[in-house]
């Protein structure tokens, strides 16, 4: 079966991120394909490179690279929702003439669309909210 | 066409899940929701019969919310498994 | 089943973002010319009432958006009865164009769409 | 007057960091030798439930971070009555050294500090 | 000791106000706390009579919420002028 | 008066930056003192570089950097919150080899303490909670 996963809140402030992460974990365990991760909201803060958590925590935004990058998962952070949060990939940190970038590896930027792109491409949709 | 419903918060998502919830819906307790089943003027009673109400089991640990013995303990597998019996899935947040 | 969408709001226009989010979301839907329903629930049946003049702080007028919805054909939105009463919400401070939905309408309602998204 | 700080508590303990950043907040005034008391009100009395888990998520254990808290001088923790009241737990469920302020006591165990941070 | 309450929200932020208040002190409404003057069952009705109740101006009219004739509408210079008046700021949020 | 300020939201689903730079902005036409600024909980996301806010929104982190220097004010970031939400310096980046730094000019990261020195040194501590 396919599933879409959508994430709107962030490592710091939210349980989201981590609760996606343990279904997408079981949902690949299944046997079933996971065809969207969507990144909106505060999720967008998942997918930054520079965030350092204390040592007696989990290091959620590695983990989730490292699960992406292992699957090869399609994951999108929403363009529009990471710019006026401050995570912007190299090509967006030279058009608006930024100091830096510091989206991480394994994500892309892209536009809302993909949201209901991943909603209606797939069985079933499951929104991790903040 | 059944439903599984996911409450990740007391409050305002618990009421507006219960007010969307249909017969043979189900009802999953994740994160905060899970102190769903302390509160005095328990909303989780208002569930129609017929819906099941299960609870996350890491959450609920993580909280030391003791669990009634009607309520359905479950893992992320068992979640997975909900997601795929239902038609669809509705998060309340 | 063609394919029919519901986003469903929950939160207060100006606070945080998560209620413009929603509404993009819905012009986003309509503009792939999905069908697509906007349903307000709790503290998203804020967003209806008029006379929001947001120049004084940092955010878009959520009302605007909301005029532009039947461009996009969302002609109307659908809003729950209850929320309105737990408020203390009379029609007549409401933005005009809506559909109220009396308790024990939304699950049939929701289940009309073949996906929903809750914001 | 000398100074004397009560830090206020009001969220849940795991799914944001409010709870967590207001106790690094409480441990660090008593280490500066400020005379501090904690306050738990609303949703902060969870953080008291006893027999918590934290390994499977992705958060610091706050019930231990209690048990830590008379190394820096606090030797109770205050609490609302009313909260505990209100979401149906026991005193047998909770922590074991806390004080439980009655209704109508907490205006004046507030203004007894100096300073009160709210988190 | 005179203590100025700001109240961002309602729901709890409004409820732990209200316990919290002594008399003489000022509540003021700010941000989405304006929503209070709208609700049915209105939590400030139970503020007790020697309190002031004050609300910011912007925040109200960015939401649209029109105004009572008994409560006192201020601008941030105002607030600025309560905190000095009163010897604590205690926000609820 | 001596007054210190706190702030506990981030731009984008909050609030309080904004409310707090009204209200220091009149604190200071008042000819009242602010003596410290505290960014703490997501309240740190203020103080990032590379945040672009969609044209048809006031630029708040740009808005915040032009008052704290137009007033030489002393705006502290809380560096755990910071770190755990990727708001970094270049010397806390080249400590965690982070691949870069967002932390603007104006700002400094230091520890929870400085919330209770601006505390108990100010006359009045105002809080903008998320």
């Amino acid at each position: 079966m396919k599933f879409a996963l959508a994430v709107y809140g962030a490592p710091a402030n939210s349980q989201a991120p981590q609760s996606a992460l343990h279904f997408a974990r079981a949902v690949v365990a299944q046997g079933h394909e996971i065809v969207r991760l969507f990144f909106y909201q505060d999720g967008v803060n998942t997918a930054t490179a520079i965030a350092q958590p204390p040592q007696d925590e989990p290091d959620l935004p590695n983990e989730w690279q490292v699960f992406i990058q292992e699957h090869e998962l399609d994951a999108v952070v929403c363009i529009a929702a990471a710019l006026r949060r401050g995570v912007v990939d190299q090509a967006e940190a030279e058009r608006y003439q930024l100091s830096n970038h510091n989206l991480r590896a394994g994500y892309e930027l892209s536009g809302l669309g993909q949201l209901l792109d991943g909603a209606l491409m797939a069985d079933r949709l499951i929104t991790f909210g903040a | 066409m059944k439903t599984l419903h996911t409450v990740n918060k007391s409050g305002q998502p618990m009421a507006l899940c219960l007010r969307a919830v249909a017969t043979g819906d189900s009802v999953l307790l994740i994160e905060d929701g899970v102190y769903e089943l302390l509160s005095s003027g328990k909303k989780i009673e208002a569930l129609p019969d017929d819906c099941s109400l299960y609870v996350l089991d890491v959450d609920a640990r993580a909280r030391g919310v003791s669990l009634p013995e009607h309520i359905k303990v479950i893992g992320y597998d068992d979640f997975v498994a909900l997601a795929v019996d239902h038609d669809n899935v509705l998060s309340w947040f | 089943m063609s394919q029919s969408v519901c986003i469903i709001s929950t939160r207060a226009p100006y606070s945080g973002q998560a209620a413009r989010e929603a509404l993009d979301a819905a012009l986003v839907s309509a503009s792939y010319e999905i069908p697509t329903s906007l349903l307000l629930m709790g503290d998203g049946v804020f967003q209806l009432l008029k006379g929001q003049e947001t120049s004084d702080i940092p955010r878009k007028n959520l009302s605007a958006m909301l005029q532009v919805l039947p461009l996009y054909g969302i002609e109307t939105i659908y809003v729950d009865q209850v929320s309105l009463d737990e408020r203390g919400l009379n029609v007549e401070d409401l933005h005009d164009a809506i559909t109220i939905l009396g308790q024990g309408e939304l699950p049939l309602f929701i289940q009309k769409h073949s996906k929903a998204l809750n914001f």
